[in-house]
């Protein structure tokens, strides 16, 4: 067992922990501050995999926004923050089975793969000069222009769409 | 080194973990939250797919950068709506927005 | 390689030297000496808060024209041990119904992510944290901390001003960091990479960025003071309205968080503005010195410092909604033209030689400042025509 | 350090402990003498009212809203801002259709009052 794996196991430890947490917590704004640890460990393991780029937007964009947002929606629509009723449905046994047998679908599917127990290659280049080369994947007519485009009207649709829905006095 | 399976099961995890919040909660703010945790799931394989496969090609992280910004546009248009549906209904329980069944 | 050129350097070989003489192996040795360097820049960084208690008072007494402290020790350089020692033996008071966890975290991830920003400072050639191919991002990441900790001090005090506080500020924070995150896109492209290490490298021989961008440095000079929540943008705190915002609940030592990371931030702001713009840690012979590096960089980050105390005693608060819509209707915008007719400019004369490079950025910048002064004032005398024009209405 | 993502963890570690100290600290040393009175919220001397808990203003959603949107689409822009010197002008010129986009979201929620404090 090395450094990473060690790593791997505390910061995957996280995430599951505070996932559970953020399925089950009562209070939803605490909920929101446990997203914000599984945020953090899905970032820790974007840095584990050499994508740093990744592992900091995904501070940046999820943590520093989204996760503002859902706080900023919760004290927005609840009268009462502590919440008296109950949180889950009445389904909520059917859901827990589905989630399992969800689970357990796809762990029986990937145990069947051969490609399991791959390793991590050598990154050509090292990982330094990934971040230039996302920038001309990005931009170059061949590779990623059109989804870079798309994600800028589609953010733009986004935008007005929320916003008009949002202050619609009507 | 860190095999690729650990990955996957780890995402798988947290897809489950997410479909239950999805269909079990009553706040619609709740179900929006545990959507962000399947798409970090998504996110996860898409990255690790990517480490572990071929890195000369950057497709993987475009990819995940892409759903960052779907991620965003979700939870902007998602929360909107519900912040409307409050308004008129006083009420963001998903159990109790039933105008359409009649 | 001597101690002058090098030192980190060799420190570090010594101590991974000592080190595996005793047994170690490569890796742990590597880790601790790691740490040792990790625990002497951030206790740097701590001893450096304490004192700019002090500066920080003497700056606002010499500007209001006092004579701030003066008792203990010389000049009253000693004054915030005593300051500390109060705020330490301070009974800590957990108001009724408070969510004590998320009470008792946010200082200590406000302070953190103030400490967090120093492991990418490059103090001089060869002296600083980490080299980090995604710095810049990298600040913008630990902002998003600082708003997560004031969010989770508002909303964990059960107090109506604390939240109303905490939400004034993270307003303003959220609506400032896209003006700042456009000013660092600046550098960026100036320098063709998000490494703070690389940007200062590109500035050596006196070209700063200053020079190819004004603006920028101007731009992100104000959505700094913005987002560190410094008068004129203090709409947190505004005693006479809420009291004290986020932080009124938190006394003792808790506070003095609150208070030492507001200090190191607009610190590390400064040094963030030497670095992106005023060349860091380049003056003279400081490439072959770099202790001498420190101390050029510490002086433009107290420059940096100061221009930010200077605007906080002067100017008067201003209110959230001129605030807001000054962010929106003008910094953004602005910023947004300064980002395309950099990244044009620089595009089209990257290939046409020191100096038309120099000049063709530089006169861009002074352009589009006039043409937006120009705009604006045109929209200032509309809005004065409007408000002078004689009302038919109220005649009889 | 092989990779510099170890040192920043370690840093973050050591960052964050480094504030626990003084607040252990200070709990150890500090006099402990709570009272209701003491306890309560304090709010300038008058009774509370209420809930703390209240409902805010609309406004702080609408600006938090344009901030997400704007601050994904930065995002996007530093990958092109660090590679411009590898791009070709009319990969540039893409960069500028972005923000020219980004652009005219302000612009419609500027045109449509969606910006003003109300």
């Amino acid at each position: 067992m090395d450094a990473s794996q060690v790593i791997f196991i505390l910061s995957a430890a996280l995430i599951i922990a505070s996932a559970v947490m953020v399925v089950s917590t009562r209070n939803l704004i605490q909920a929101a501050l446990w997203l914000i640890a599984t945020l953090f460990g899905v970032a820790i393991l974007y840095a584990v995999l050499d994508a740093g780029f990744l592992a900091v937007v995904q501070v940046v964009v999820y943590i520093g926004a989204i996760a503002i947002m859902f706080i900023f929606a919760v004290m927005l629509t609840s009268k009462d923050m502590r919440d008296k009723g109950p949180q889950v449905n009445a389904s909520w046994p059917g859901a827990a089975l589905l989630g399992l047998l969800t689970f357990g679908g796809i762990f029986v599917i990937l145990s069947k793969w051969d490609g399991l127990g791959k390793l991590p290659g050598e990154i050509p280049g090292g990982a330094d000069a990934l971040l230039a080369k996302l920038g001309v994947a990005l931009t170059s007519p061949e590779l990623f222009v059109l989804p870079f485009e798309v994600a800028s009207i589609l953010l733009l649709a986004a935008l007005i769409g929320s916003v008009y829905v949002a202050m619609n006095k009507k | 080194m860190i095999p690729l399976s650990w990955y996957l099961y780890l995402s798988a995890a947290l897809f489950s973990i997410g479909l239950f919040g999805v269909l079990a909660r009553r706040n619609a703010v709740a179900i929006l939250l545990s959507v962000e945790l399947m798409l970090n799931a998504v996110n996860i394989n898409l990255v690790a797919f990517w480490r572990y496969g071929n890195t000369a090609s950057m497709a993987g992280q475009v990819f995940a950068i892409i759903v960052f910004a779907v991620a965003a546009a979700e939870v902007a248009v998602g929360l909107s709506l519900i912040y409307s549906i409050y308004r008129r209904r006083n009420t963001v329980i998903a159990d109790e927005l039933d105008l359409m069944k009649w | 390689m001597s101690f002058w050129t090098d030192p980190i350097k060799v420190v570090y070989d010594g101590l991974m030297l000592l080190l595996t003489g005793w047994g170690l192996s490569g890796a742990a040795a590597n880790v601790i000496s790691s740490l040792l360097g990790i625990l002497l820049l951030i206790t740097g960084a701590m001893v450096l808060d304490i004192m700019l208690v002090w500066v920080e008072r003497k700056v606002v007494a010499r500007f209001q024209g006092r004579l701030g402290p003066n008792r203990v020790g010389p000049y009253g350089l000693f004054q915030p041990f005593p300051d500390i020692i109060k705020l330490i033996i301070k009974e800590d008071i957990t108001p009724d119904g408070a969510d004590k966890v998320v009470y008792n975290m946010a200082p200590i991830i406000s302070l953190g992510s103030v400490i967090f920003l120093w492991a990418v400072v490059p103090l001089a050639s060869t002296i600083y944290g980490v080299d980090l191919n995604v710095a810049l991002l990298y600040l913008v990441a630990a902002g998003a901390l600082g708003t997560l900790s004031i969010i989770m001090a508002g909303w964990s005090s059960n107090n109506k001003y604390a939240l109303l506080g905490a939400f004034r500020q993270v307003a303003a924070m959220i609506s400032f960091e896209i003006p700042m995150v456009v000013a660092l896109l600046i550098p960026t492209i100036l320098a063709g990479s998000l490494s703070l290490k690389v940007i200062t490298e590109a500035q050596a021989g006196g070209r700063w960025f200053f020079w190819l961008s004004p603006l920028g440095a101007v731009l992100f000079l104000i959505s700094a003071i913005a987002e560190l929540g410094r008068s004129p943008f203090d709409l947190n705190e505004g005693e006479s309205e809420i009291v004290s915002g986020y932080h009124i609940e938190y006394t003792g030592m808790k506070f003095g968080l609150f208070y030492a990371g507001e200090l190191l931030h607009a610190f590390t702001f400064g040094g963030f503005l030497s670095v992106l713009f005023f060349g860091g840690w380049h003056g003279p012979w400081a490439s072959q010195y770099p202790l001498l590096g420190v101390f050029y960089f510490v002086a433009k980050a107290m420059f940096g410092y100061w221009l930010i105390m200077w605007v906080k005693y002067t100017v008067p608060r201003i209110r959230i909604d001129h605030m807001l819509a000054f962010n929106w209707k003008f910094l953004t915008p602005v910023a947004f033209a300064l980002l395309v007719v950099t990244a044009v400019v620089h595009s089209l004369l990257k290939n046409a030689g020191f100096w038309p490079y120099c000049f063709g950025l530089f006169f861009s910048n002074v352009l589009l400042g006039w043409i937006t002064l120009e705009i604006l004032r045109a929209s200032t005398r509309r809005q004065r025509l409007a408000v002078e024009a004689p009302q038919p209405a109220a005649q009889h | 350090m092989q990779s510099p993502w170890l040192y920043i963890g370690l840093f973050l570690l050591v960052g964050i402990i480094i504030p626990i100290i003084p607040i252990a600290f200070s709990a150890l040393v500090a006099p402990k003498k709570p009272n209701p009175i003491k306890q309560s919220t304090y709010e300038c001397g008058i009774e509370t009212v209420g809930d703390s808990w209240v409902q805010f203003k609309a406004q702080y959603y609408v600006f938090a809203l344009i901030f997400l949107i704007f601050d994904v689409e930065t995002v996007f822009l530093f990958p092109w801002a660090l590679a411009i010197n590898a791009l070709p002008f009319f990969a540039v010129a893409e960069g500028v259709l972005f923000i020219l986009i980004l652009i005219a979201g302000l612009s419609f929620a500027w045109r449509k009052g969606m910006i003003e404090w109300v």
